[in-house]
């Protein structure tokens, strides 16, 4: 799948995208910010405090309870402040 | 019915008569049209008093801005008679004094011109993917969410 | 603090696009700007599926109206951190599509400027010394109070 | 006094002003209006209906319980209709 990431999170991480193929024990997004957390120190400073974290779906807002089966692109990225 | 609906992100500024004169010429069943511009302040958004910024710069999620813009404008559509939107979201680095944002919206009533346009702007400010960079005298720094934006857009949400 | 006010009563349209660039340009803190443009429609003000207006007449108190709208948009003012208010009102003959009446608020945040405009508007509805007589195929009426607009406006009321 | 007559007040009245003199029993709006409705047939249609009728006295808005002593303007006119 391919994961994004914007803002503060994509600077932590040091990449705007990347394709990842997480292991099949990996069933939530939470579950993904967990396992992406333990792929290095500039991921596990993006993902420091989880809770922050938003996350898309296929381009739709999504909880991090959301199953990540079927995803073809997972974004991640801080609380929007447009407008 | 099909409502005359435009959503453009973009780059360049834009000019807000013309986008006004887009929706309502040549039109007699238009009442009201209500047009918010959101525009770059120098002071920093993080409260009164602080360092006054050089610039912004917004980035967002392409693709699913437009996506989610489209959706919004549809919910807007379905809850209140408009007879047409406009929503232009720019990006890249902005300069205070310049424009960030602009929703127009018409309708025969003035009420659903006001309304459809605070829950358009209410929802921009808080969930489509756009984030604020500040560059200021010390550096730059990204802009944190306000918790009163999120009161303001959940008062929209239907019990 | 004095923030720039414009009050205008005039029988010549308006342009819109320089009423909101006059309250916004060379300022840098300002950060939402409204507009409300009320404009002549075809369809009678008495209701959907009624006769086609040829025109609209607009009469006014001229001396009181200049100092009621003066007065409502101190209250404006007073209520909300506006930094600048324009209120521009036609009288005398407008046909449909044509503008009748400008609001424009500009703000520091977006929830003064459209709560600013949206009571300018309710009064200016409700108790502003204006009244509407239309001219339609079968002669010419004045135009009705509405309750709603009534109720509309009720809700600025301090209690 | 001066006394003002706008939209359809002031169709029914046939006039948009007038210099009047009401005796000092005259002592509120709503004596003055109907005082002025037995003034002919035109000022009985025009006000008809007073409670309908608003009024403003030197271009302030009043009740129509309110005294007209002192009063330089008083203007007489249907619901305002702006906007």
């Amino acid at each position: 799948m391919k994961v994004l990431y914007f803002a503060w999170v994509r600077e932590r991480i040091g990449k705007a995208e990347e394709a990842l193929d997480p292991p099949p024990t990996v069933a939530t997004v939470a579950e993904l910010i967990a396992w992406l957390s333990q792929r290095g120190e500039e991921y596990a400073h993006a993902f420091e405090k989880p809770k922050v974290i938003r996350a898309a779906i296929d381009r739709m807002h999504v909880k991090q309870d959301t199953t990540i089966a079927g995803a073809r692109e997972i974004a991640f990225f801080p609380p929007m402040t447009g407008g | 019915m099909t409502i005359p609906v435009t959503i453009r992100l973009q780059q360049a500024d834009f000019d807000i008569a013309s986008e006004i004169a887009a929706l309502s010429r040549g039109r007699t069943d238009i009442g009201a049209v209500v047009s918010f511009s959101g525009i770059c302040r120098r002071d920093q958004a993080g409260g009164e008093g602080g360092d006054a910024i050089a610039a912004l710069t917004l980035e967002h999620y392409s693709g699913m801005a437009e996506a989610e813009i489209a959706r919004h404008v549809e919910e807007a559509v379905a809850r209140w008679p408009l007879t047409g939107v406009t929503v232009i979201h720019r990006f890249g680095r902005i300069v205070p004094g310049e424009n960030i944002v602009l929703v127009v919206t018409a309708s025969t009533h003035r009420e659903a011109a006001f309304q459809g346009a605070e829950f358009l702007m209410d929802y921009l400010k808080t969930r489509a993917p756009f984030w604020k960079r500040e560059e200021g005298a010390s550096g730059s720094a990204w802009v944190d969410a306000h918790d009163r934006d999120d009161d303001a857009a959940a008062r929209w949400t239907k019990s």
